[in-house]
């Protein structure tokens, strides 16, 4: 089994960056490894609550992202500084992540094999 | 002699240093898509934000009293009212 | 009433600009107003592959374009833009292969230029 | 040595990033490593497509992956990106279609996995 | 005649980007209008001289740009910040283009009609 | 336990501000394509930065004391000789 890390950075509706990250993060549990997510920057939105993009034909992708749960992906991270960047708490999110500091961050990485940036 | 200035992307994701240069004070600035969910970040660009209502509402983005909710027909509008209009 | 043209930037997996531009469109034309052109331009060509297969829940592109030639607007994309990233020029659906230039007249004549991406 | 896998990130008219990866493979293969695989996701998918139009002091994008194919590297693309992206999954040249787990499982077996973008 | 305003704002090999700028640009002159190109960011690397894409197999489109004074295109811009930020001088470019502080740039937003960003 | 890093657009195109706090000062920082035109603005991250040779040959940029030339065989050998790579 290895750690593989998947980074997002990319605003929600930046064409299907999150989702594609979403698919990678529950392709890798899928295949038995130790995968982490972690959102930073305009990224932690996606984590946003009470979104509606079905209101403009988008598709629901929080309703998959909600199923990473089920999935037993538990290493779900968010850069502290980012949420505090755009005025949320874990209290708006929705799922369960672990905020973590700068150090906290270069501590992950470093405990990866593969880094992937999407 | 007023531009539409468009974003549609968090402030980061553009040159920063030059938009507060090349924004003047009676310029309109619409946020569309995820520059919505940026709106303290646009700001200092303007006193009053207009932002397009469909896509903050999808975003759960609440508008204050310095936004200005702006729906498909007004930004058919704007674009008439003013001179020339700016994608960044 | 005035002339419009719009052009499109970004690729159909960005569904959220494609959405914006089709609103526009349609809320241009409610109001009485003329779009000479809906531009394809740089990875917006991508808009005019006949191979979509989206699910259900997903926004539904080729649909989307449908609807607007339906209302007989003039759906165009660039061939010098679709040959280099290897759209195939031969079946671009509802859209027309044009050259830059014949955009470029008709945004001449035209009172605004809207770009989305 | 040790085993590679590559992916791909970026659309074909991303000529900077393309001749990059292109020679990054022949260098691994150059000094005896291994690559799995070169896997197109995102944009990258636009690689297979066997439409392209380039003149002839443009990157030879279809040329390249062809000497890479010649040397039996598994050159392979993402068949869901592809599908939402209007890519034709019937006729992808040199790359195979493939689904992500198949990539998944390759990246979790290689050394290294190197992303260009 | 109308004015029309070619903005660039990416690095030189991203993508297509200043290709499809130059491509605009062109064919607004060729239609008779009076097109202006203005180079910002790292765009103003797209004006450096000596450069050799050729020796990777890119197209040398350099050579392209420098048709611009063939084709009377004389409305060259480039962002004198933007110059000053990468180290460039007059002297460095491959045609000439004059370099305009921000007011001038506002100056020259305002007197379009349509402003292109590619 | 050294990562590389590997970016290839100036940084104004990244988060910045979040670079420096996940850079160590033992990381490899490598630039590729049109990052080689912006040293300058990366040097913060390393005393010592790797330049991809080509890359920087063909935009005429010239490397000084402190960029370190590397080839694409340099390149493969820096993905082994590190523990991880990012493609920012």
């Amino acid at each position: 089994m290895i750690n593989v890390l998947v980074m997002s950075q990319c605003s929600p509706f930046d064409d299907l960056n999150i989702r594609d990250a979403l698919d990678m993060t529950l392709i890798f549990a899928a295949v038995d490894q130790n995968v982490s997510w972690l959102f930073s920057g305009p990224a932690v939105l996606a984590l946003k609550k009470h979104q509606l993009p079905n209101n403009i034909g988008l598709k629901d992708f929080f309703k998959n992202i909600k199923t990473l749960e089920i999935y037993d992906v538990e290493n779900i991270y968010v850069c502290e500084k980012s949420l505090l960047d755009y005025g949320l708490n874990k209290h708006d999110l929705l799922i369960e992540a672990k905020a973590l500091n700068f150090s906290q961050q270069q501590t992950l990485i470093k405990a990866q094999q593969h880094v992937v940036n999407l | 002699m007023s531009t539409l200035h468009i974003f549609s992307k968090p402030l980061n994701y553009y040159c920063a240093n030059q938009l507060e240069n090349l924004i003047l004070s009676d310029d309109n600035v619409l946020l569309v898509g995820d520059a919505c969910f940026a709106k303290k970040q646009f700001r200092q660009f303007a006193d009053t934000l207009l932002i397009l209502e469909q896509d903050a509402q999808i975003r759960a983005i609440k508008l204050t009293d310095n936004d200005k909710a702006i729906s498909y027909e007004d930004f058919v509008a704007l674009t008439l009212s003013t001179n020339q209009s700016i994608t960044w | 009433m005035s002339r419009f043209v719009l052009s499109l930037h970004t690729p159909p997996s960005d569904h959220d600009t494609t959405q914006r531009i089709v609103k526009f469109a349609h809320a241009c034309l409610a109001q009485g107003h003329t779009i000479d052109a809906i531009f394809l331009y740089q990875q917006g060509i991508y808009h005019a592959s006949t191979h979509f297969d989206l699910s259900s829940d997903e926004l539904q592109i080729s649909a989307l374009w449908q609807q607007l030639a339906d209302q007989k607007l003039n759906l165009m994309l660039c061939v010098t833009a679709a040959e280099k990233r290897g759209l195939d020029i031969k079946n671009t659906g509802v859209f027309a292969v044009a050259g830059l230039a014949e955009f470029a007249m008709l945004a001449s004549d035209a009172d605004k230029w809207v770009q989305f991406k």
